[in-house]
């Protein structure tokens, strides 16, 4: 029963692989109870809490292959085990990507950024704390949402998109990628498959167990930012209750290209309002090609919340997210 | 029959019964495979605070855990086990990191250092605690060994901080008593010792 | 006056062991043959234990032992409010059931999930209303509130009643509590203006850094504990009847404790520490009991949540006429809690008002226990008043500055509703300096003014807490060396009063510091009984008693001098550690040997006659165990007259974003009026610690529990919005009238509470300020209730809710 | 959560154990023996058939034998039938997509198209030709006895499908009423162990309805029964067939035009 608050690591048992071959080998003989470690920032509570009862960690930071920055023909591709820290003091990172530079440099607190992974922050499970708390709720696997409901907690729940889970994308990376337009590497002991970073997060409505598209034996390896974006003029903005250890009530990231006044090019994201990043494609094409002003600040966040519904206490994400949308553009 | 939902009730009844150790030692045994390479050993040797020393830990065993039951390291503080107050911070390599949520064997080939590792030979307090103390920084006490290593930390990247990166850089650490502005003094007169 | 120590700084001794983590807390000892034990919880808000079958855990390899409710109370427990060691009965999720000991953690963890807890599944309530209303639930097994001598009550309104409450008008039910004082009709017949309005306050938990963990083992029939609390002496004294050993079979260890803010003070409030001390008992083997931070929150304790109606009238000149409340305090799962009297004595006190009402009703939820936190009552009150102070400063064309000036109390004033007089108010003192070290004048400028999205908002609070209490025991000793030994019961939870209060003894004999000791950390080393410290009364309290302790041995020193080296007692002075006559500073003894002349004299010299009459019993205790051992001094304090107020004023400057909702606090400042500053470091850190928990009453921190299940969401550092480097300024302020209060030796007053007050009475002020004048009538104002105010949203929350504050 | 079998159990929100629904696995158990009975049943047909049978000719006079409503009421309970059960079973087997609002859009018609049917049935078609009576019971096994409209077989499925569907429906229905629609918002007013039982209802009956859908569509392609599907799309068999499986003093349907 759930009677127990727990606060000790149970038994569970640790492969440090040190090559690609090994760790793919891996996770694919161990199939579901083999759990995927990177930084473990957000493994261990699952863990100590008895929640969720892997029979084997696989620790993928001892990878070197997954690590570190480097330039390709296209942009940069970043090691999925690289540290938020690093990333955020990257210079390469902060020259042109600024924005994921920010990105990074939000996420919970000094000591989780200095072993958290990238990959840990975007493949991170959802927040909902009624989730976290163990229940066999729709994400768990059972047949009921807590969060839901008139009576229910649901402050920090998604505006967007809700299929039975009303939980939202925790990430504060995740928005960044998808506005840098990156591009997700997936590797498997039968090979390596890309996927937009977009593409790569999965709403309740086609799977309500998982956040990514991830399937058993399969890890994310890199990330690789293209050039498109580079250099281009960059807006991160997360809302929290508090500024360090919280997570998003709303955040938002956004890449545009101006050239005289005018937006010739833009990506939009925002995080914890619906249980991917959303992407705003609808206020892209809106303003792409528009002068920068004021009024189209405006018109861009009244098009970004067209569509959202309000749980009963998260009614406040409506405008704030119309209006860290709006900074976005007014910049 | 769908291969995902067997596993996954064959992995469930054996975890149910709390056997999880065992769980992939059966698999391979009834795969008649050896333990593929990666797997850990238990008997493993750390360096803290410049002795190496011979523990035993279980593959599962975070840092804090080592450090305090089986090191008798107990200045490392558990104020919360979730990594949410930062009063288990150590340094690994340099790195201020929490020791509740960092496996031991994680770390195990790294220079791990302790509030207990901080004090000169002859007994002298390091910089950065003996600020503490002029500034009284601490109230309650039970933040402060993270503390001391958060600070210990930043000004070794960063010997001479402005304030206002002291206050990012130490941000990682809960105060309970709200002691946060006397911490600061403290950083800021450790850099000037320092 | 000129002091040896008092008002200057020091190193308190178990500073040092804090910096490098030699200091140990109560998790840090370890025992042979040492097993752990970990507890089973309730998972349900409110039930009745039917069965428990551990037997399965029982077989378990590694387990050695459960502990049930049947074995703490073997007729039956305690029919109150409160909580147990164990219970039967649970009436919040996480309460504990029982306990099991293993030889590690985890197994005692793997054992208890194979326990099987058979309930009884009862009606339970989250938000006292809810309760209140006729046919709702009650959060206590035969009613919904508890009254003192007359059991479990059922306070009652009709749902109409209630209704009208949530739609914010004055509660018409019967007050089953009404205190008053002046003629409120009158008084509100005479104002010019008038503001009514309901209100809200979040209950919060404390969260003490170090969680309640405790390890307790018995040797030839004493018990020793190991635990943290903020008394030492004190709390030594109740646990010992609540674990049912007698006080002078008990050794209460406890060097240092990781916090407390109230929830420590009294044994009354950690019961659980019978847990450990029961099953080592039980199982004959030492029992360190681990409890978690999850735990902590679900018995560690909460503020006290309102749910309140207030109207107050302004004359025209701005004084304030009349305040009437009524009050609806949120008791929790387990009683606790008299925040609605210390909140209307704290607006009697601070605004002098002339006619002065309470109603209440304190009434239970399933939520956790409700105890005293960090000004309890004062401060959420205080950041409800000061916005309406505002308000009418406005109205009636007043500087804010100038009509807490002329509510202000001040020297001969009375306060509270036993209009009782100050010992001494330096209020008056406190505005004028906030006012200097704030710049209140220059920065008016500022005010309001727009920088982008951010709105510059300025608010200045008073904060108050009655500050000081008499009556305990003292003993200093001297061995032969001639060094100072104080015998020190307070507790350290880092306020370092126990050493600055220490410093008096060391004053009346002018000694260096240096050749003092303070004798404390456990209760083995006979320590006097002294009050529980908590109310901020430490300082006023125990200055007393020690100086009055060292003024007995001083008696004594220049009594053994005369009688030995000639002259009436009188003649005699100290100095340079030397009883010695004034008129020849050659004629005397050094205290070393002053000290070996008492021992040679003994009786009363050595405390084994002619004692102080009235010494509690456990100051008895420890006397007799001390005679014969070195010269003593020893005192009994007679009760003060009066009530020394501790005073706070802060003056703060916020920026509030109407886009984002966000409140970023960028200045505070802060001045005491504490009687004579005894330790300026620590009185620094009671200011600013003060003033980071102020900044989590106002805009972060909140209760959450899901009404539909009792279940709470808040339950770490995270949810439960503790405030952090960032959410506080890079630096504040601070400052100390430093005027002496006569009731005190020292001239010493405390402060930890009213430092926290005054500055969420500021930054709610300010935040209404940013808003136009807007006051939300709540704490905390949250991101999303600044966001929504904006945009013109209402959120369908229930009016008044309590627990679930804002989803 | 655990798998018990046939039942699931979760823990409810305070930790005691409740059903959650059907075991999933029971899915593969059906499939396969819908598998190897259907094969046996061919197998067997295979082997009777060098028995000469006589095959009726689709020639000549055509009789009316379903009408073109009811013909389309078929169809489309058919495909909503299908859409269900691939709907339902989809994340079941691992598949993702978005199928929830496809589900119970589909199970919306479904409801619809039989409410619809059995009013229809009631008053405009001639429900005794559906009844299923004792003497029914004695036609598989006497070649001089033969049925009227319908056979016991079809008569059978019929009756079965109903049953199974109406089960499916019910607690559909109730499960609907669980999430939020265009027409209401969610609440959490039903008992977790209440939703279990509803849960497993429904899969239960899924269960049943795969099964009777296989039989359904197997038959419905054997070559001696493949004349009944074309009338079904047609509407029309022939005297010829009509003779020889039917007893045309117990129906005697209208000419065909």
């Amino acid at each position: 029963m759930v009677a127990t608050s727990h606060d000790v690591m149970p038994d569970i048992e640790l492969y440090q692989p040190t090559d690609e071959a090994n760790a793919l080998a891996l996770a694919n003989t161990l199939g579901a109870d083999g759990w995927l470690l990177g930084g473990g920032q957000d493994t261990f509570g699952w863990l100590k809490d008895r929640n969720k009862s892997p029979a084997a960690m696989i620790e993928l930071t001892q990878i070197d292959a997954w690590k570190g920055i480097k330039e390709i023909d296209d942009g940069i591709e970043i090691g999925a085990v690289t540290t938020l820290t690093e990333i955020a003091n990257n210079p390469l990172v902060q020259s042109r990507y600024g924005l994921l530079a920010t990105a990074a440099s939000k996420v919970a607190s000094p000591q989780i950024r200095n072993v958290g992974t990238l990959g840990g922050n975007l493949n991170q499970d959802a927040r909902c704390w009624y989730y976290r708390r163990g229940l066999d709720c729709y994400r768990a696997g059972g047949n009921i949402c807590y969060a839901d409901s008139p009576e229910g907690l649901n402050r920090e729940h998604a505006l967007f998109g809700q299929s039975r889970c009303v939980a939202v994308s925790p990430s504060d990376t995740a928005p960044a990628l998808v506005a840098l337009d990156a591009t997700m590497v997936v590797s498997s002991s039968s090979g390596q498959r890309t996927i937009a970073a977009q593409d790569y997060f999965l709403g309740p409505d086609r799977d309500i167990r998982n956040m990514t598209v991830l399937n058993e034996g399969e890890i994310l390896t890199a990330v690789r930012i293209p050039s498109s974006f580079a250099n281009a003029e960059f807006y991160f903005e997360k809302v929290a209750d508090r500024n360090v250890w919280d997570f998003a009530l709303v955040n938002v990231a956004a890449a545009i290209k101006v050239s005289g006044g005018v937006i010739e090019d833009v990506r939009l994201a925002c995080g914890a309002v619906e249980c991917v990043p959303r992407r705003l494609e609808a206020v892209e094409g809106a303003i792409r090609g528009q002068q920068r002003s004021e009024e189209l600040a405006s018109r861009a966040g009244e098009l970004a919340v067209d569509g959202a519904r309000a749980l009963n206490y998260n009614n406040f994400k409506v405008p704030l997210m119309q209006n860290l949308v709006k900074r976005a553009i007014r910049g | 029959m769908n291969p995902k939902l067997t596993r996954r009730r064959f992995i469930k009844g054996v975890i149910a019964s709390g056997a999880a150790v065992t769980t992939t030692t059966m698999w391979y045994v009834a795969n008649g495979q050896d333990r593929p390479a990666g797997y850990v050993e238990r008997l493993i040797r750390i360096n803290v605070n410049g002795q190496v020393r011979n523990v035993d830990v279980a593959p599962q065993e975070t840092l804090a855990s080592t450090l305090r039951y089986k090191l008798g390291l107990t200045g490392t503080k558990l104020g919360c086990n979730r990594g949410e107050c930062g009063a288990c911070t150590v340094l690994v390599d340099g790195t201020a990191t929490y020791a509740c949520s960092v496996l031991t064997h994680s770390v195990k080939t790294g220079m791990i250092e302790t509030v207990e590792g901080l004090e000169s030979a002859n007994g002298d307090l390091h910089p950065v605690q003996q600020a503490f103390v002029e500034s009284l920084s601490p109230q309650c006490g039970y933040c402060t060994p993270g503390q001391v290593m958060a600070a210990v930390a930043l000004l070794r990247t960063n010997p001479n901080p402005t304030r206002e990166e002291a206050r990012q850089g130490m941000s990682g650490n809960l105060c309970r008593c709200g002691s946060y502005d006397s911490y600061l003094d403290g950083v800021m007169r450790a850099a000037e010792i320092g | 006056m000129a002091y040896m120590h008092i008002g200057k700084d020091f190193v308190p001794p178990d500073v040092p062991g804090k910096v490098t983590g030699r200091i140990k807390y109560a998790e840090d000892y370890t025992r042979d043959g040492m097993v752990y034990a970990r507890l089973l919880t309730s998972p349900i808000p409110h039930a009745r234990v039917l069965d428990i079958d551990a037997s399965a855990a029982l077989a378990m390899d590694g387990v050695v032992g459960i502990l049930t409710a049947d074995d703490v109370y073997p007729d039956g427990e305690p029919q109150s409010t409160g909580l147990k060691i164990l219970t039967n009965e649970p009436t919040l999720v996480g309460e504990p059931i029982l306990a099991l000991a293993a030889v590690d953690e985890k197994t005692a963890e793997t054992a208890l999930a194979a326990i099987t807890v058979t309930f009884e599944r009862l009606p339970f309530v989250i938000d006292p209303l809810d309760s209140l209303a006729e046919g709702g639930p009650d959060a206590y097994n035969g009613g919904n509130t508890f009254v003192f001598r007359q059991g479990f009550v059922q306070e009652k309104w009709t749902s109409d009643q209630v209704a009208s409450f949530r739609a914010g008008n004055e509660p018409s039910a019967e007050a089953p509590t009404e205190l008053s004082y002046g003629d409120l009709d009158a008084s509100f017949s005479d104002a010019a203006f008038v503001y009514e309005n309901t209100f809200t306050t979040a209950g919060y938990p404390h969260m003490s850094m170090e969680p309640r963990s405790a390890l307790a083992y018995w040797e030839d029939g004493k018990l020793y504990l190991h635990g943290g609390s903020q008394s030492l002496t004190a709390f030594a004294d109740g646990i010992a009847g609540i674990i049912g050993v007698a006080k002078e079979d008990l050794v209460f260890v406890n060097a240092a404790t990781g916090g407390g803010f109230g929830q420590r003070a009294r044994a009354g409030s950690v019961p659980v520490y019978g847990v450990p001390a029961k099953l080592s008992q039980k199982i004959n083997r030492p029992v360190m009991m681990r409890v978690t931070r999850e735990e902590e929150f679900t018995i560690g304790g909460a503020r006290q949540g309102f749910q309140g109606w207030i109207k107050l009238g302004f004359r025209s000149d701005g004084t304030m006429a009349a305040a009437d409340l009524w009050i609806v305090s949120d008791n929790g799962g387990k009683g606790g809690g008299g925040d609605a009297f210390s909140a209307t004595n704290a607006i009697s006190i601070v605004y002098q008002a002339e006619a002065v009402r309470l109603r209440g009703v304190s009434i239970g939820s399933n939520t956790a226990h409700r105890g005293a936190q960090r000004g309890p009552g004062e401060n959420q009150i205080a950041a409800i008043v000061s916005p309406i102070l505002d308000k009418a400063a406005d109205e009636l064309g007043i500087d804010r500055l100038e009509i807490r000036k002329v509510n202000t109390p001040q020297n001969g004033d009375v306060g509270g509703i036993q209009r009782q007089p100050f010992t001494s108010a330096y209020m008056p003192e406190a505005l004028e300096q906030t006012a200097q070290l704030f710049d209140w004048e220059g920065r008016q400028s500022r005010r309001r003014q727009r920088n982008g999205s951010k709105i510059t908002g300025l608010g200045i609070g008073q904060g108050y807490h009655n500050a000081g209490r008499s009556g305990m025991d003292g003993i200093v000793m001297m061995g032969a060396d001639g060094r100072l030994k104080v015998h020190n019961g307070v507790g350290n939870l880092g306020t370092y009063s126990y050493a600055s209060t220490s410093r008096a003894a060391a004053e009346v004999l002018k000694m260096p510091w240096e050749s003092c000791d303070i004798v404390t950390g456990r209760t083995d080393l006979h320590l006097p009984i002294t009050s529980p410290q908590d109310g901020s009364n430490s300082i006023f309290t125990n200055t007393r008693t020690f100086w009055g302790a060292a003024q007995d041995m001083l008696a004594k020193m220049k009594e053994i001098a005369a009688s030995d080296l000639g002259g009436n007692a009188d003649d005699y002075d100290v100095s340079n550690e030397r009883v010695h006559q004034i008129v020849d500073e050659s004629v005397g003894y050094s205290f070393a040997q002053v000290a070996q002349r008492a021992m040679e004299l003994g009786g009363k010299y050595t405390g084994e006659s002619e004692l102080p009459e009235d010494l509690a019993e456990w100051t008895q205790i420890a006397v007799s165990r001390l005679a014969g051992s070195g010269f003593m001094g020893v005192y009994h304090d007679p009760a003060h007259s009066g009530n020394p107020p501790g005073f706070a004023v802060t003056a703060v400057e916020i920026e509030l974003d109407v886009e984002t909702g966000k409140v970023e606090v960028i200045d505070i400042s802060s001045v005491a009026d504490s009687g004579t500053i005894v330790h300026p470091q620590g009185m620094k850190n009671q200011l600013v610690g003060g003033a980071v928990w102020a900044i989590g009453l106002s805009v972060l921190e909140r209760h959450l529990y899901d009404p539909q299940n009792g279940l709470p969401a808040s339950t770490g550092f995270w949810q439960s919005k503790i405030p952090t480097y960032l959410d506080a300024p890079a630096k504040i302020e601070t400052g100390w009238v430093d005027l002496p209060d006569p009731e005190n030796p020292v001239g010493a007053r405390g402060i930890g509470e009213p430092a926290m007050g005054s500055v969420s009475a500021a930054i709610n002020a300010a935040i209404s300020d940013a808003l136009d004048g807007h006051i939300f009538n709540a704490t905390p104002v949250t991101t999303d209730m600044i966001i929504n105010h904006v945009a013109g949203i209402s959120e369908e929350w229930v009016p008044l809710a309590q627990n679930n504050f804002r989803g | 959560m655990e798998d018990g079998g046939i039942v699931r159990y979760k823990r409810d929100v305070w930790g005691e154990e409740v059903i959650l629904g059907v075991s999933w696995d029971l899915l593969w158990v059906v499939a396969v023996a819908l598998l190897v009975l259907l094969a046996a049943h061919a197998i067997i047909m295979a082997a009777l058939a060098n028995k000469k049978m006589d095959k009726p000719s689709a020639d000549g006079r055509r009789v009316m034998r379903h009408e073109s409503i009811d013909r389309l009421f078929h169809w489309v309970m058919a495909i909503s039938i299908l859409v269900l059960i691939f709907t339902g079973v989809a994340p079941i087997i691992g598949l993702r997509i978005a199928w929830l609002d496809i589900h119970w859009i589909s199970g919306l018609i479904l409801t619809f198209v039989v409410l619809l049917h059995i009013v229809r049935s009631l008053f405009w078609q001639d429900f005794k030709s559906m009844i299923l009576g004792p003497r029914d019971f004695g036609e598989p096994f006497d070649s001089a006895n033969k049925p009227g409209k319908y056979s016991f077989e079809q008569k059978g499925m019929h009756w079965a499908v109903t049953v199974v569907a109406g089960a499916v429906i019910v607690t559909g229905v109730m499960m609907f009423m669980q999430i939020d629609s265009p027409f209401w918002e969610r609440t959490n007013s039903m008992p977790e162990d209440t939703l279990g039982l509803v849960f497993l209802l429904h899969g239960l009956s899924t269960l049943a309805l795969v099964a009777l859908a296989a039989t359904h569509i197997y038959f419905a392609l054997r070559p001696e029964k493949i004349f009944y599907t074309r009338s079904m799309v047609s509407g029309w068999i022939s005297e010829d067939e009509m003779t020889l499986n039917h007893d045309t003093s117990k129906w005697a349907p209208k000419e065909a035009d």
